[in-house]
């Protein structure tokens, strides 16, 4: 059995690997530094985006494939939806590994440099995982796709538990708080995905997905997909597999917040296509399953989020919501339901890794106690536009809100399958939900647009200009979005 | 056209210039532009002076005004690929429906940006009697100030103009619903921000915010539905379709769901209430660009999504629709027999004259349609001329409460006396004056409705209507009985400054000459209604 | 009683002249434009372009009303150039309204072309006296032009072959009332008036509307002259019935006939040329020239008739006694219009196809005439003696012996006395009822108005009777006459002067006890035309098909000789010769206030609707509205409980996914 | 073709358990044992199709071996995980609490302590 390699195809897939290992490598050469290993680090990643960008231009029905049998059948096959998605993931994880910079550059306890060597561990533990999320959506068979899946899913949970040492002792307890939550239900939820595969072979008779899959029992498929579905709607954080959510969020530090909040959705999405990709010639009857997990994660995230008074946690909430509104195409038979949700997907997690960099800014130069607090922003407009515009927009896109029309236009792109489908119930929780999400974000909104209280001391230091270049350029992206939309891959 | 109007608009069009779709630029960018200047300058330290940026506010408008009227002499067609994936063009295509829309617009615009805006203050002391007048009591200033935010405002204020013209312009459904939206957010942040302080103004602005986008959202659903089925979102070949489509059950769901989306944002009873609340609050050239303008969004998505789209569903949902604007008629001007807050009247009189719009428009015959649509352009004349009257006293007074003993407004200012009584008098359905066509002519064509309507039902709602009208001439009356007769001078306050006079002027002439020679208007719109319902 | 023969009306015509045959130009558009046009654009150019200047507003008002007077004197000219009298011309072009057919036209026929010369002349006459009267008034100017758009509203709906255009006319009179009779805003009880004159009419306006919607709507075009036709040919039928009982309904608001005649006296509040001009010849006589122009389709819907003939005739007779009984000259002026106007509209429920509807209009006319000189000859001494009131006003006509003929020939015009104008009328009115009476074979409603017009007859002569005995009372003092009047009275130039607020103290009571010499002028032209405007109804031009009756003539006069002379007699013992002294001080009160109408308008009317209204804004606010606040409130309290309820230890995570997984699965399986 | 009733059977006893397993206790490692018989039985389910039903697919049996080794990388970091659970809190309780709702709380009250708290 010959195997067909093209490894310039999993490029995406082997320069973060690669990159991981070498600063492992790094750290055993030369201890106690820290820029190698983001340098190190960060071409990995840019390497692998690189390696990503021609998948953009393949046309339609065009995949780069590799690790192929001479059957035809390939092990990683990345088409342009998954490209992006590749894309997407790749600068995200770019934008998060900036941001952690600060962990590098802070001093120790003593004044002095962090002695834990923390950096590496969490550079690689970075890179492997995204690694792991930028192979899901190409992995063309059950085994790739648990393997992939694991491997963008153990190292989040490592890296929510390894906080700085700097931090105080309940802090720190917290953050192993988080990660036991994220921990278990990654846990349980791979014990339904190892159950739900069984279950697809024993349905099926084959762990590939190469659309010739001979269906023996119907209803056994359809058990099997629900388990996958279930054992993969954890990590995009749909009720009622959110419970982790909050907890995690609120708990990590907020680089790897970030991560959790951006690119781990590529990798629940990406598993969701491979699934939706392989059923779509089987059965549609995992639509419903699909559609109350979409209705249920868009109402409640959104009506939890309007009450939250933490920024973290109601991102985290949003996270909820909107994980509903990137199901919500894929509840439809229509052809375009994957490319849909990536849609969707890209344009939330550019808006919500914009809202994370900003909220990081704030962090760094806010003078109160608690700077994610939603009250600690107040007047932010006021104090300084150059963050709060580019939150609100953000915001705005995540709300679906002219002048953001990249989100308007993600919220058009989301409901089109549903109303070609005519599910009108569905459609209807999407408008009402569409409210519900507005007055969410508005009231954030509403505290940047509020007069500045008076009382607030001068900013703690200033913002560090890798934040400006990063919201810089993520505004950018959102304003051409807004210009000149995508619309659907 | 009729001959005259023909004439005069070959006339215009052989002295304006030949811009094409230069147009557009004309009548788009400058407030783009506006707009994100007066974001910028406002954000600086030392935030520009009001002459500065109300002047530079009023100029803009002036020069898209002046673009927009080059497009509705011209009526260029611009078609740019914009979202190819899903087959949506950045088309602007004006027609006889939208550019009596655009005008008005346009010179809603330019009365809104010169109004000027006050500082929030605490509202004067009322005297409740004659004994308790303080003569020396401050004479509110009307002049314009320097405002914290003054420039955010005028940027909000342009935005919301960009957006109803990119809806009005749109030659796609997508372009039109982005257009549509974006109003929202500037106008969230003119009423949360600018609006009467003595008010809950923030849960208003959040009211008219999520009311309206629920019903945004609603169309959205609609649009979409249709342009599944069609596989176009460009609204011409919707209307050449006309429904071929769409099955029945579709109709019916798709006119349903643009209906209420639609109707929560004209508004149509009982999906009304947000709207006094948001009158009550916003300032006033909000409150004139919200009656004006931003009303009209709803109307002109019923005759340009509904009424070609999905004739079948629309058909079988008039009934309801011309019984709920009866309704909605009856309902408002009863209130205004007791409400006892000025803005919130005028409101509730908005919701009234509505009605009528959307009786015309479920008559489904030519003569409705007709009157619906002068109705509609009418409505927004009359409304911002008694928004500016009525927001004008309301600051004057520092409060728009009927239920105080204030000056008689013909005694101390006659000019917003006069502006106030040819409002009212509009807005009751004088002849002669813009409104009255509008109404008159819904009520005949609700007497003789299309042949598919219910005849039975739409003679009863013609005659709900007609005594409608006359609920609407006792409010006026209670109105000009309460504010502008009597004989009290006390406290004093100032009449109509420059700025206040001029936009009175210009839309109390339009109110007249609309009123003298409907024919201008109705001349405009009948290509369009024929081609719509010759069908 | 000898048995006297009757006289065709024909008979009493005047010989057709021929005319000279002048070149009848029309420059820049008929006649009628002009009459219409010229008093509308001197309206808007009263309120638009006159600034502060009064003069330059009187030069607006009355040369405008002046530009009417001469079109519409043109306008008859050009009529008798016209072969078969009737011209018809579009206004603003036909309304693009589809299938509706609405060409918004005029027609000038020889009734109308008459009517609008009068009324022309009277408005002309009001702007000139109206100068003088509001000298001092600092809101002179608006009146003025509410005036000029007065008449314009009143020509337009005259010349009028269009439903629309005959409501345009109707309800901007409808609101120029209101203006006019609320001119003195300052004053609670003038708004009031105001308010009443406009909410009654306007409520009864709902029929006209509704009237004039289902005539249109059935013909399918607004044109008169066609839905005329149209509806002609169909002959009788329910929706006709219905359609004319409305328009009848909407008539009576605006012509105060019973239920809503209280408005009326009340809109004395207004100054007295509005007066003059309301009750003359525009707002309260239009119903008559509307229905006049349906008169074949009144004709024919006999409930319409009935219920107008029965509305009119309890009008006439009751109005009639309560004129009798007022205190104030303005007010049994009022009441006696409300009277005549009934007349007008009893005649037209009276007339056959045969007679026509013309007998009205020639009442019409001539109340225009006598009425208008009876109210600007009241205002006149009103403003001399300080007030209307009888008490007031008693020897007026001794004090000032320039007003003397000017009372004394319009109220005998008003009675109906030979040879004044209210006589031809009157006879016109009588003979069409007979004729009316002869042609149904004493069908029900021409008996009633024939009765009824026979009882208001010596009612009329006896209020008329009663006014002249109080004003012409001597006094006790002749001399103090002399002293009043020194000489001819002093004139002033209003058209040159702009009033001076600062005058001598002595100046100002000289310039009000002076009158301007167009006021003066105008008084004296609308003298004669009391006295010779039957000639007017005499032209050949008119076309009523009846006798008089010389028997019911002669029985008429001596029943108003008869109560004359018995007011003549019941005044005898007074101190100020007021007959209605006699009369119980209980019912002169309630008579005064119009038998207490007011408050039967605010129970079944006002009081029920303003409940109404209460109870509608409470349902707004408390449930309509409750919705978007309870969602509101509803989203914040569910997100507060999901808030809560969200797990917090790791357990009931672990639970709730495999809780979800189980739901997941079965309705997976459940839908497959 | 032959039904293996008793593999599946033993499968589905094993996942049962599993699922009991992680409903009914609260210790972390009993938790992690109930994972692994749901593991086990995901295991046990691959083996039986790749012998009885998959048509030679040698995938299924190769899933095995890969669940088991993924299993194997879970329990090593959930083990670490445990490890600093118990380090911080010292216990390894899943039904303690793990949300610290202290930035839930209102802001008004917090902006209260924070002033009580600077004085």
């Amino acid at each position: 059995m010959s195997l067909e390699l093209g490894l310039v195809s999993v490029l995406p897939v082997l320069a973060p690997v690669a990159a991981a290992v070498l600063v492992l490598l790094l750290d055993v050469v030369v201890p106690g530094r820290r820029e190698p290993h983001l340098v190190l680090g960060a071409g990995g990643l840019v390497a692998g985006l690189l390696g990503a960008l021609p998948g953009l231009r393949v046309g339609a029905g065009e995949v780069r494939s590799a690790l192929c049998l001479p059957g035809g059948w390939c092990a990683y096959r990345a088409d342009h939806l998954v490209s992006a998605l590749q894309v997407c993931a790749l600068g995200a994880a770019l934008v998060v590994l900036v941001l952690t910079w600060r962990d590098w550059a802070a001093p120790g306890r003593d004044g002095g440099p962090e002695g834990t060597g923390r950096a590496p561990v969490v550079t690689a533990l970075l890179l492997a995982a995204t690694a792991g999320v930028v192979a899901v959506p190409a992995s063309g068979d059950l085994g790739s796709l648990l393997v992939s899946l694991e491997l963008a899913t153990l190292p989040t949970v490592a890296l929510v538990a390894l906080v700085r040492t700097t931090w105080a002792a309940d802090r720190r307890a917290r953050a192993v708080d988080g990660a036991v939550s994220l921990l278990t239900t990654s846990l349980v939820s791979f014990g339904l995905l190892a159950l739900g595969a069984a279950l697809w072979v024993a349905a099926t008779g084959s762990t590939r997905f190469d659309g010739r899959t001979q269906v023996d029992h119907p209803q056994l498929v359809v058990l099997a997909a629900v388990l996958l579905v279930a054992g993969l709607a954890f990590k995009l954080s749909a009720v009622p597999f959110h419970a982790w959510t909050p907890i995690t969020y609120a708990a990590a530090p907020l680089p790897v917040t970030a991560y959790l909040a951006t690119v781990s959705k590529v990798a629940a999405l990406g598993g969701l296509v491979v699934l939706v990709r392989a059923l779509g010639a089987v059965d549609g009857a995992t639509l419903v399953a699909v559609a109350v997990l979409a209705a249920a994660s868009m109402t409640v995230g959104n009506l939890v989020a309007l009450v939250q008074h933490d920024t973290v946690r109601l991102l985290a909430w949003s996270t909820v919501a909107q994980a509903g509104w990137v199901l919500l195409p894929l509840a439809s038979v229509s052809a375009q339901a994957a490319s849909a949700a990536g849609s969707y997907l890209v344009v939330y997690v550019t808006a919500t890794t914009l809202a994370f960099v900003v909220l990081a800014a704030v962090v760094a130069v806010a003078p109160v106690a608690r700077p994610t607090s939603l009250e600690a922003q107040r007047g932010l407009l006021r104090t300084h536009p150059l963050l709060a515009l580019p939150l609100a927009l953000a915001l705005l896109t995540l709300a679906g809100l002219p002048p953001a029309v990249a989100g308007v236009v993600a919220k058009v792109v989301a409901l089109r399958p549903v109303l070609g489908d005519e599910t009108w119930w569905l459609a209807l929780v999407a408008a009402v939900n569409i409210a519900l999400g507005l007055a969410v974000y508005l009231r954030w909104v509403a505290v940047l647009l509020a007069p500045a209280p008076t009382e607030a001391g001068p900013p703690r230091s200033q913002v560090p200009t890798r934040l400006w270049a990063l919201t810089g350029v993520l505004t950018a992206v959102l304003v051409v979005g807004s210009v000149l939309p995508v619309g659907a891959l | 056209m009729s001959g005259a109007a023909g004439r005069v608009r070959e006339d215009l069009l052989a002295l304006v210039p030949d811009l094409g779709v230069w147009w557009y630029a004309l009548a788009l960018l400058p407030l783009l532009l506006a707009a994100a200047l007066l974001l910028g300058l406002g954000r600086r330290r030392v935030p520009p002076g009001h002459r500065v940026v109300h002047r530079g506010s009023m100029a803009t408008a002036g020069l898209s005004a002046l673009g927009v009227a080059g497009v509705a002499l011209d009526r260029p067609v611009l078609e740019l690929s914009w979202i190819p994936s899903l087959g949506v063009s950045f088309s602007l295509r004006p027609d006889g429906l939208s550019v009596p829309l655009l005008l008005l617009t346009a010179l809603v615009g330019v009365v809104a940006t010169a109004l000027h805006l006050h500082p929030a203050r605490e509202p004067r002391p009322e005297p409740v009697d004659l004994a308790d007048t303080d003569p020396t009591s401050p004479i509110p200033v009307v002049r314009g100030e320097d405002v914290p935010g003054l420039a955010t405002y005028h940027a909000c204020l342009q935005v919301v103009l960009l957006g109803a013209l990119v809806a009005f312009l749109a030659g796609d459904a997508l372009v039109f619903f982005i257009g549509f939206e974006l109003v929202l957010v500037p106008m969230w942040v003119l009423v949360a921000r600018y609006g009467d302080p003595g008010s809950d103004r923030e849960g208003a602005a959040l009211r008219f915010l999520l009311v309206t986008v629920v019903g945004s959202s609603l169309v959205l659903l609609g649009i979409l539905a249709v342009a599944s089925a069609t596989g176009t979102t460009d609204l011409a070949l919707w209307a050449a379709e006309g429904g071929a489509s769409l099955g029945r059950g579709s109709q019916l769901a798709v006119a349903a769901v643009l209906l209420v989306g639609l109707g929560l944002k004209i508004p149509v009873f009982p999906l009304h209430t947000w709207l006094p609340w948001v009158h009550a609050t916003a300032p006033t050239a909000g409150s004139v660009l919200l009656a004006a303008v931003l009303l009209k969004l709803g109307t002109y998505g019923v005759v340009r999504l509904v009424v070609p789209v999905v004739p079948e569903g629309f058909a079988a949902w008039s009934p309801l629709l011309a019984g709920l604007g009866v309704t909605g008629i009856f309902w408002a001007s009863l209130v205004c027999l007791v409400e006892r807050d000025l803005k919130r009247l005028i409101a509730w009189s908005s919701v009234a004259h509505l009605g009528f719009v959307v009786l015309g428009l479920a008559t489904g015959t030519q003569a409705g349609l007709q009157a619906a649509l002068f109705g509609n352009v009418a409505h927004g004349l009359v409304s911002a001329l008694l928004f500016v009257v009525v927001g004008g006293l309301k600051h004057r007074w520092g409060s728009a409460d009927l239920g105080r003993r204030r000056a008689a407004v013909r005694e101390v200012a006659p000019r917003l006396g006069l502006a106030l009584v040819l409002g009212m008098a509009a807005s009751s359905g004088l002849p002669g004056l813009a409104v009255f066509w509008g109404e008159i002519g819904s009520v005949l064509a609700a007497w003789g409705p299309a042949a598919d309507r219910p005849e039975g039902w739409f003679r009863a709602f013609a005659v709900l209507a007609a005594v409608g009208g006359a609920l609407a001439v006792a409010y006026t009356v209670r109105v000009l009985r309460e504010v502008w007769a009597g004989d009290r001078v006390e406290p004093r306050v100032p009449d109509a400054e420059l700025t206040e006079r001029t936009a009175l002027r210009m839309l109390g002439l339009l109110v007249l000459v609309l009123g003298l020679a409907p024919t201008l208007l109705l001349g405009v719109t009948a290509p369009f209604v024929e081609g719509v319902l010759a069908r | 009683m000898p048995d006297l023969p009757d006289i065709p009306w024909s008979d009493l015509q005047l010989p057709s002249l021929p005319l000279p045959e002048l070149p009848a130009p029309d420059l820049w558009g008929s006649p009628a434009h002009w009459a219409v046009l010229a008093t509308l654009l001197a309206a808007l150019a009263g309120l638009g372009v006159t600034g502060r200047s009064n003069r330059l507003a009187a030069w607006v008002g009355v040369g405008g009303g002046l530009v009417a007077f001469l079109a519409t004197c043109w306008q008859l000219y050009t009529l008798t150039q016209i072969e078969g009298a009737r011209r018809g011309v579009g206004t603003i072009g036909a309304l693009p309204l589809g299938e509706l057919d609405v060409p918004l036209r005029l027609l000038v026929t020889w009734p109308v072309a008459i009517v609008a010369f009068t009324v022309a002349a009277v408005a002309l006459v009001v702007q000139g006296y109206a100068r003088w009267y509001l000298w001092y008034d600092p809101r002179y100017r608006p009146f003025a032009a509410t005036v000029s758009l007065f008449t314009s509203a009143m020509l337009l709906l005259v010349l009028s072959d269009d439903l629309l255009l005959t409501l345009v006319g109707w309800e901007v009179m409808g609101w120029c009332s209101y203006l006019l009779i609320g001119h003195q805003s300052t004053r609670a009880a003038a708004t009031r008036a105001a308010s009443k004159a406009l909410l009654v009419t306007r409520t009864a306006d709902i029929g006209f509307v509704l009237g004039l919607v289902v005539l249109a709507t059935g013909a399918g075009t607004t044109r008169t002259s066609e839905v005329v036709a149209h509806w002609g040919a169909a002959g009788t039928s329910p929706t006709l019935t219905v359609a004319m009982t409305l328009l009848v309904v909407g008539v009576a608001g605006k012509s105060a006939l019973f239920p809503f005649q209280d408005w009326l006296p009340d809109a004395m509040e207004g100054p007295t040329p509005a007066s003059a001009l309301i009750h003359a010849a525009t707002m309260v006589a239009a119903g008559t020239v509307v229905l006049a122009q349906l008169f074949p389709l009144l004709a024919v819907s006999g409930p319409a008739r009935l219920l107008l003939a029965v509305l009119a005739c309890t009008t006439m007779i009751g109005a009639a006694v309560l004129a009798f009984a007022q205190g104030d000259l303005k007010r049994l002026l009022a009441w006696s219009t409300v009277s005549q106007v009934a007349l007008m509209l009893a005649v037209l429920a009276a007339a056959t196809m045969g007679t026509g509807p013309d007998a009205a209009l020639q009442h019409l006319v001539a109340h225009a005439w006598f009425k208008a000189l009876l109210f600007l000859t009241t205002g006149w001494l009103g403003v001399l003696v300080g007030g209307t009131a009888m008490a007031l006003m008693a020897s007026g006509a001794r004090r000032y012996r320039v007003l003397r003929h000017r009372f004394g020939w319009g109220l005998l015009a008003l009675a109906g006395v030979p040879p004044f104008v209210g006589f031809f009328s009157k006879e016109a009115v009588l003979g069409t009822a007979e004729a009316g009476t002869a042609a149904t074979d004493g069908g029900l409603v021409p008996v009633l108005v024939l009765a009824s017009v026979g009882a208001t007859a010596p009612l009329t002569a006896a209020y008329c009777m009663r006014a002249w005995l109080v004003l012409s009372r001597p006094t006790a003092v002749q001399g103090h006459a002399r002293l009043y009047e020194p000489g001819p009275v002093e004139r002033i130039d209003d058209f040159f002067d702009e009033p001076q607020v600062v005058q001598e103290a002595e100046g100002v009571e000289r310039a009000e006890a002076a009158i301007s010499s167009s006021a003066r002028m105008g008084t004296s032209a609308l003298m004669l035309m009391t006295l010779f405007g039957g000639l007017l109804l005499l032209l050949p031009v008119w076309g009523p098909q009846v006798h008089v009756d010389l028997q019911l003539l002669v029985a008429t006069l001596l029943l108003m000789v008869v109560s004359a002379l018995l007011v003549r007699l019941a005044a005898g013992g007074v101190r100020t010769r007021d007959a209605a002294a006699r009369i119980p001080a209980g019912v002169s009160l309630a008579a005064e206030r119009g038998l207490h109408a007011d408050l039967a308008y605010r129970a079944v009317v006002a009081t029920p609707v303003l409940a109404l209204a209460r109870a509608v804004a409470w349902f707004d606010d408390q449930v309509l509205d409750s919705w978007v606040r309870g969602a509101g409130l509803g989203a914040r309290l569910l997100g507060r409980a999901g808030d809560l309820t969200s797990p917090r230890r790791a357990t009931p995570g672990l639970a709730l996914v495999l809780g979800g997984m189980l739901v997941l699965g079965v309705i997976g399986v459940v839908t497959a | 073709m032959i039904r293996p009733a008793l593999p599946y059977l033993l499968a589905a006893v094993l996942a049962g358990l599993g699922v009991y397993g992680i409903l009914a206790r609260r210790h972390a490692v009993l938790v992690l044992i109930g994972v692994e018989l749901v593991l086990g039985a995901a295991g046990l389910l691959l083996v039986t199709v790749a012998q009885t039903g998959a048509g030679g697919d040698p995938g299924a049996a190769v899933l095995t071996l890969f669940v088991i080794t993924i299993a194997a990388a879970e329990v090593v970091l959930a083990l670490a995980i445990f490890l600093a659970l118990f380090r911080a809190r010292g216990h390894v309780d899943l039904h303690a609490e793990l949300d610290d709702r202290a930035d839930r709380a209102d802001p008004a009250d917090r902006v209260e302590g924070e002033v009580g708290g600077r004085a």
